[in-house]
């Protein structure tokens, strides 16, 4: 289906139910339970499980197929939602101009920066695209505050001068950004029992989205140039002594996964009009390099795996608090309660980044071949413990 | 007039003048080997060659027209194929994968921006892989890794995925450097049956004389960076000046 | 727990939807019946601390933390009622807000403005937060003050001290308690025409972005309106760890002052180099050289050690202050956590109360009900003596402190002595101040 | 002129910091061949042996005196140290002043120890595995270093200052005829720095040791057919570079108060210093960390920057381009080296 042979189609339909589904299946807990507080499905994390999903599939392009690590890919990030933003202030608050220059431009911005930064390979590489970022970091954060506002951020105002579209609604606030009149933050909520699913406008679009970028890297993956680009990781030398030209696929895989962070940078600013410079900081570059690798480089479905983790941990450790933890261990005797929160109190809230640290770790040292490798160990295990039970062959694991 | 005619080539490193003024011409159709002790300046020869080096002085035509500056795959689409002394293939990927990569140069060029359709789409380049790989008898091994085959099944495969290109000239570095007595025996096999079977004209660069006089029409010895002798193998075979310098060198 | 949308006019144009779209089983559409953002309508009401728990500030957020929590139990009617008793207005019962009892949720702004918004996303769409408040910088606040703006929740600000937030950025949905640049700048000046006389050469350094950039302007006018010359400003990178090559061109420029526009990591690294260089000590025109911090931070002051020893600066607040307020404050904070509260703490307490107070009095959680409170509200008794809420801007009108480097400290906590109280009519300014020109509130955003 | 020798000076102590760290990390790079994203976490965990040993020798005893108040107004507890009661207290108070120069004598083996439980314990086991994971586990483990070191000390700041007979200023320029005055202790950085190199290349030049680690940094194949254990070289090789960090972070506490986050400040930094060297050579990493801290300090001058705004801002990234697109494997970098 699709043109994908039948393993590369049933990874494509389980993402496509993973993500339109999402809305259940990150809300297991009911909403009143102590549980709740590790339900994720609200549009806000779930627009950016998708989304930085997105940027991590594209980032994926470049880095799992030729190996070129680049260290700067959150400057396109930043630049797509730079030029969404201004696309919203200047032209209309529909999403679809806006996410159209953001892709435009990231595009020409990584087809300048690749091609310089590809004159040099392995760590150099690495360290070109990296000062590239940090530069447009810095600036962005300073000088150029005319352009990005700087510390705060681009943001919407009452006076922009929007030619398709008013300053200012009716009742003096700003216009909420549509797509073609369906406002990205409208959310249907559907209470069934105790739980409470939301199902968001803006979400479905990035889902959508994520769905289509998705299935391109599946296509761009099985295609000859695909091929090409791992031949690049694989033997530059044999390449270049087989008649074929390394630079331009490399800048071509650049220049696509600039784009992929574009439109990531542009879906970011269609969710939520905003634009921090922050978002090309190096750590913001970092960031995309531990979620392709942690869910697994090379591999189709492990940066989206990778995303999701990372996030998930940002956005709902960082919110559990010692209040929390004493809500849920108040069964316990007081004694053993304190002792029990004294015990968890490191790894949460503040305490995020060392929890997350440690599971970098112990991914790296344990599964070389990050979450996608996980899967594929508990099917093997699952398939195994299967086949003693009966004699039917276990299914296969979707988690290539 | 050969195919390749190579003229008062040198090319100094720093205080080494690493090849001298080496003329060379090669015939059409022909195996013609390079041969001379270490240090002969034959691989420099060869990097000058395929454009990993540019010469200092003299002129490298293929066909009539000049390779000097020409970057290593534009050499290569012109028609000339190189096989390393270690045999360098893309490990990553299957056996079949790596006959396909030529291929798809030969079809598309040096560069395509094919992104889209399916690899399993390209009939044609498909059709191709495989029955080279028949040639080459491997096709049993075409979903292996290529980095896990033994070393002969390597340098079996990287020529073929020379020939796949259809070159009109193929360089052999030391194409049997380090391999076993029944590897390079399988490979010399392989070569003659090239050398008969197709119109290919090879230059080979060569330190086991076993090799070299089991294939070769035409022997050039290199001595310090100049050409000692050219000539036919048994006149080779015979030759003093080359038995001092080369042969006898131990002598 | 209920829980609704950012908007309700969000959720109607997506129960249309629903209908064509979505075809899911419509059970019930919880929150169409809300009539504003995140209306409580169990027993409890939900308040969202949005604070830097990683990073250089999270010291300070971990503080604006413990002083959320106390005012959450003072508010459930727990601990000894702290400012609530010496709180001129007397709405508030110790019975939760309009008798729902307070619950809270917390975040990590990591003092970035996306990670701040995203964090305060999920206060509003996930737990249902019906008013945001806290932050550790300038940019962060107007970040978070847009998104309640557009969510239709109150925000109180937390601290942050640029002009923007109550100027160019100022929002109908978002108030501030902590005073501002120009607010600096005016309690400043006199004290410095006092100590320093009228004849003075001032050498800016400043953080390259916008807070130290509306903080170098404001310190500039008013000093420059004493008749002091302004020699050069300089601008140093907000990543710069050492600043010893912007500090050694001071040396020789013929300034008599250093100002330093710099808060948290920058400030303590940039008045440590100072004070190495020896500016202390040098002798310039015939003056002493000083230094001036003008946005004091005791916490940011402690990593600076002995080097603030004589500095004189602005705050907010200080716990040695002696008024009933304060008193109460901090003998309630203290008793609790065994050391003082910093102003950060106060900023964060005084307007968890001040929102419950507005609640109370508005008899309604509806933003623009608590907004209305709000403006133009006058109080005493948290600490800073009569203080206006101004209804134009939003910005809180109240004393402001000079401070200074204590010479002889007794504690750890015994850093700033308070040198002046200066009243808040010396540091009012119009609504229109140019400084402050540009934004506008807009109208109330219920969510509605 | 003077502001210009100014900034020089300013350069040369910047950039000692700067090359320190660049050492290290090349002696890891160039023996192990391992990327180590924790290197700056090693210099924040020095920075923060001066706090600990500064704290240890201010331990103190409680006296509770009832005619001063605390914040409650409760009588005030009144501290003394232990070293004071013991000592006396000029002496005492001599003692806890010199905690940072005391510090580098807890310094060298504490650092010396964690280099070596980082290698045995986990670096080891990440010789074979691609650059790329390499940076995700030492990445890790420069998070987890700093949040336990964040846990404990706080997030802030924390003023560690240098003796008070080192922490004036000194008329360097009064040799020339000329007005410079610096901080002393910048000097003593400075100096202390190049004692270090030197040591460091002298240990590397001069002894037996030495040799054999510069020939397995060279070719470690060859050095291990040789049978010399070449791996224990290496891990003290480790322990060592992990020292030369510690000890930049140890006598950088006076320049600047640590934090816990002062490792990834200089994370970014010190690597553009060892790529602009070139990956692997401790003389390249050296000189590029004293170029770059030149080079940033002219960067900051107003006569530079009222030319090229925010100049200072980026002039690091800059350098670093530049030097990578006119000599590809840096300053005095091989070939070949980290270009797979």
């Amino acid at each position: 289906m699709f043109g994908l042979d039948n393993k590369d189609t049933r990874m494509l339909l389980v993402v496509a139910v993973l993500t339109l589904c999402a809305p259940f299946i990150l809300n297991p807990f009911p909403t009143d339970s102590a549980m709740a507080q590790f339900n994720a499905g609200y549009p806000d994390l779930m627009q950016r499980f998708v989304i930085f999903g997105i940027f991590a599939v594209g980032f994926n392009i470049l880095f799992g197929l030729t190996g070129y690590l680049s260290f700067g890919h959150a400057a396109f990030l930043g630049v797509g939602s730079y030029s969404a933003v201004w696309m919203f202030k200047l032209l209309s608050m529909n999403v679809v101009p806006a996410i159209l220059l953001s892709v435009v431009i990231s595009g020409l911005f990584a087809l300048v920066i690749g091609f310089v930064s590809l004159r040099r390979s392995g760590i150099y590489f690495s360290i070109l695209t990296l000062a590239f970022a940090q530069m447009s970091f810095n600036l962005a954060y300073s000088v150029l505050t005319p352009i990005t506002n700087g510390e705060t951020g681009l943001q919407l105002t009452l006076d922009d001068p929007r030619i398709l579209g008013v300053s200012a609604t009716a009742d003096g606030s700003i216009p909420v950004t549509s797509l073609f009149g369906l406002e990205m933050r409208s959310t249907f909520e559907m209470v069934v029992g105790p739980w409470a699913f939301q199902f968001n406008a803006g979400y479905y679009l990035c889902a959508l989205i994520l769905l289509a970028a998705f299935y391109l890297s599946i296509r761009i993956f099985r295609s000859p140039f695909g091929m090409m680009l791992r031949a690049v990781k694989s033997n530059q030398q044999r390449m270049n002594y087989t008649g074929l030209n390394t630079k331009p696929y490399t800048l071509a895989a650049f220049v696509i996964s600039g784009m992929y962070a574009g439109l990531a940078g542009g879906l970011m600013a269609s969710m939520d009009p905003l634009a921090g410079a922050e978002r090309m900081q190096w750590t913001a570059s970092g960031e995309v390099v531990l979620m392709t690798i942690l869910g697994g480089a090379g591999t189709l479905i492990g940066p989206v795996l990778g995303a999701g983790f990372i996030k998930y941990f940002e956005n709902i450790f960082s919110k559990i608090n010692d209040n929390v933890l004493h809500s849920w261990f108040s069964f316990m005797p007081d004694g053993i309660e304190d002792f029990v929160v004294f015990i968890i109190h490191p790894f949460i809230g503040k305490g995020w980044h060392l929890t997350l640290g440690i599971l970098f770790m112990l991914v790296v040292v344990f599964l070389p071949g990050g979450l996608v490798e996980g899967g594929q160990r508990i099917a093997k295990w699952a398939k195994k413990r299967k086949g003693k039970d009966s004699a039917t062959p276990g299914k296969t694991t979707p988690a290539e | 007039m050969g195919i390749l005619e190579v003229k008062n080539v040198g090319k100094r490193f720093g205080g080494l003048q690493a090849l001298g003024d080496v003329n060379l011409s090669v015939k059409e159709n022909t195996v013609h080997a390079i041969i001379g002790p270490n240090g002969a300046g034959k691989s420099t020869l060869l990097n000058c060659l395929v454009g990993k080096l540019i010469p200092d002085t003299g002129s490298v035509m293929f066909d009539g027209q000049s390779v000097l500056g020409r970057k290593p795959y534009e050499i290569n689409q012109m028609g000339i194929s190189r096989v390393f002394q270690t045999p360098e293939i893309f490990g990553d990927l299957s056996v079949l994968e790596n006959m396909m990569i030529p291929c798809f140069a030969k079809r598309d060029g040096a560069f395509a921006l094919n992104a889209i359709p399916a690899v399993l789409g390209q009939k044609d380049v498909l059709e191709k892989a495989e029955q080279m790989l028949e040639e080459m008898n491997m096709a049993d091994k075409r979903h292996m890794n290529a980095a896990s085959m033994s070393r002969g099944d390597k340098r079996r495969l990287e020529i073929g995925m020379c020939l796949s290109q259809e070159p009109r000239l193929l360089l052999l570095d030391e194409p049997t450097a380090g391999m076993a007595r029944a590897d390079t025996n399988n490979t010399i096999d392989l070569l003659k049956e090239i050398k008969e079977q197709r119109d290919i004209t090879i230059a080979i660069i060569e330190h086991d004389m076993h090799v070299v006089f089991s294939l070769a029409d035409r022997i050039t010895v290199l001595a310090q960076g100049t050409p000692l002798v050219e000539d036919d193998p048994q006149n080779i075979r015979g030759n003093p000046k080359v038995r001092e310098a080369y042969l006898g060198e131990s002598a | 727990m209920s829980k609704s949308d950012l908007s309700r006019r969000g959720v109607l144009k997506s129960g249309a939807l629903a209908g064509t779209g979505l075809a899911l089983p419509t059970i019930f559409t919880a929150s169409s019946a809300a009539a504003f953002t995140n209306e409580p309508t169990g027993s409890s009401v939900t308040l969202g601390f949005n604070v830097p728990q990683t990073g250089p500030y999270a010291d300070e957020g971990a503080d604006e933390l413990r002083a959320y929590q106390l005012a959450v139990e003072h508010l459930n009617g727990g601990g000894d009622g702290g400012m609530m008793n010496t709180f001129s207005s007397k709405a508030l019962q110790g019975n939760g807000i309009l008798g729902k009892e307070v619950k809270f949720v917390t975040g990590d702004t990591q003092t970035k403005s996306d990670a701040a918004r995203a964090s305060a996303k999920s206060m509003i769409e996930k737990d249902g937060a019906v008013m945001i408040t806290g932050g550790s910088s300038s940019g962060v606040a107007i970040a978070v003050q847009g998104l309640c703006q557009e969510a239709g929740v109150i925000f109180m600000a937390g601290l942050t001290h640029s002009n923007d937030t109550t100027g160019k950025d100022k929002k109908a949905n978002g108030f501030r308690h902590f005073f501002n640049g120009y607010m600096s700048g005016a309690a400043l000046a006199p004290v410095l025409k006092n100590l320093y006389g009228t004849d003075r050469n001032a050498y800016h350094l400043t953080a390259d972005y916008t807070w130290g950039w509306t903080q170098e302007e404001s310190i500039a006018a008013a000093t420059e309106a004493l008749g002091w010359n302004t020699v050069n400003k300089v601008r140093t990178p907000l990543a710069a760890t050492d600043f010893s090559s912007y500090i050694a061109p001071v040396l020789n420029s013929g300034a008599d002052v250093l100002v330093l526009n710099h808060y948290g990591g920058n400030m303590v690294n940039s008045l440590t180099n100072a004070v190495q260089f020896g500016l202390r000590e040098k002798v310039v025109n015939g003056k002493d050289f000083e230094i001036v911090v003008p946005l004091y931070s005791r916490l940011m002051a402690k990593g600076a050690g002995a080097n603030v020893k004589g500095i004189h600066g602005s705050t907010n607040w200080h716990w040695s202050l002696q008024d009933e307020g304060s008193a109460a404050f901090v003998r309630s904070f203290g008793t609790k956590y065994g050391f003082p509260p910093s102003q950060a703490a106060h900023t964060v307490y005084c307007q968890t109360l001040l929102y419950a107070d507005a609640v109370s009095r508005a008899g309604s959680f509806n933003p623009c009900a608590v907004a209305e409170a709000l403006e133009g509200f006058e109080f005493d008794g948290l600490g800073n003596g009569k203080t206006l809420y101004r209804a134009e801007d939003h910005q809180c009108f109240k004393d402001v402190l000079v401070v200074r480097g204590k010479e002889n400290p007794t504690s750890e906590f015994d850093l700033l002595e308070v040198v002046e109280v200066t009243p808040a009519a010396q540091v009012t300014y119009p609504a229109d101040h140019p400084m402050f020109a540009g934004g506008a509130l807009g109208s109330c955003n219920s969510g509605a | 002129m003077d502001a210009i020798l100014l900034q020089i000076l300013n350069g040369l102590d910047k950039g000692s910091a700067y090359a320190l760290i660049a050492l290290g990390l090349t002696l890891i790079f160039g023996t192990l061949g391992v990327v180590n994203f924790a290197h700056g976490a090693l210099f924040m965990i020095g920075a923060f042996c001066a706090v600990t040993v500064q704290r240890l020798l201010s331990l103190s005893y409680e006296l509770v005196d009832e005619t001063q108040k605390d914040f409650l107004g409760n009588p005030l507890k009144v501290k003394t140290p232990y070293v004071e009661s013991w000592f006396g207290p000029e002496m005492g108070g001599a003692i806890i002043d010199w905690a940072v120069p005391i510090a580098i004598l807890f310094a060298i083996p504490i650092m010396i120890g964690v280099g070596y439980v980082m290698e045995r314990g986990l670096i080891k086991h990440f010789y074979k595995r691609p650059h790329a994971d390499q940076i995700l586990v030492t990445f890790g483990l420069a998070i987890v270093l700093q949040e336990v070191i964040k846990y404990f000390y706080g997030a802030n700041p924390i003023q560690t200052p240098s003796p008070q007979a080192l922490s004036g200023v000194a008329n360097v320029g009064a040799l020339f005829g000329m007005d410079i005055v610096y901080p002393v202790w910048r000097i003593v950085y400075f100096f202390f720095s190049v004692v270090i190199i030197g040591g460091i290349f002298s240990f590397l030049q001069f002894t037996t040791f030495g040799m054999v680690v510069r020939a397995g940094m060279a070719d470690r194949e060859t050095v291990g057919l040789l049978g010399i254990n070449i791996d224990r070289r290496f891990t003290i090789m480790f322990g060592i570079a992990a020292a030369v960090a510690g000890l930049a972070g140890v006598m950088y506490t006076p320049i600047n108060s640590p934090n816990y986050h002062m490792g990834m400040d200089f994370l970014v930094l010190s690597f553009v210093v060892v790529v602009v060297g070139g990956m692997g050579s401790l003389p390249g990493a050296v000189l590029a960390g004293f170029l770059l801290g030149i080079l940033e300090s002219f960067a900051s001058m107003n006569e530079i920057k009222s030319i090229l705004p925010g100049i200072d801002q980026i002039i690091i990234y800059v350098v670093a381009i530049i030097i990578l697109l006119t000599r590809p494997r840096g300053l005095m970098g091989r070939k070949g080296v980290m270009e797979e």
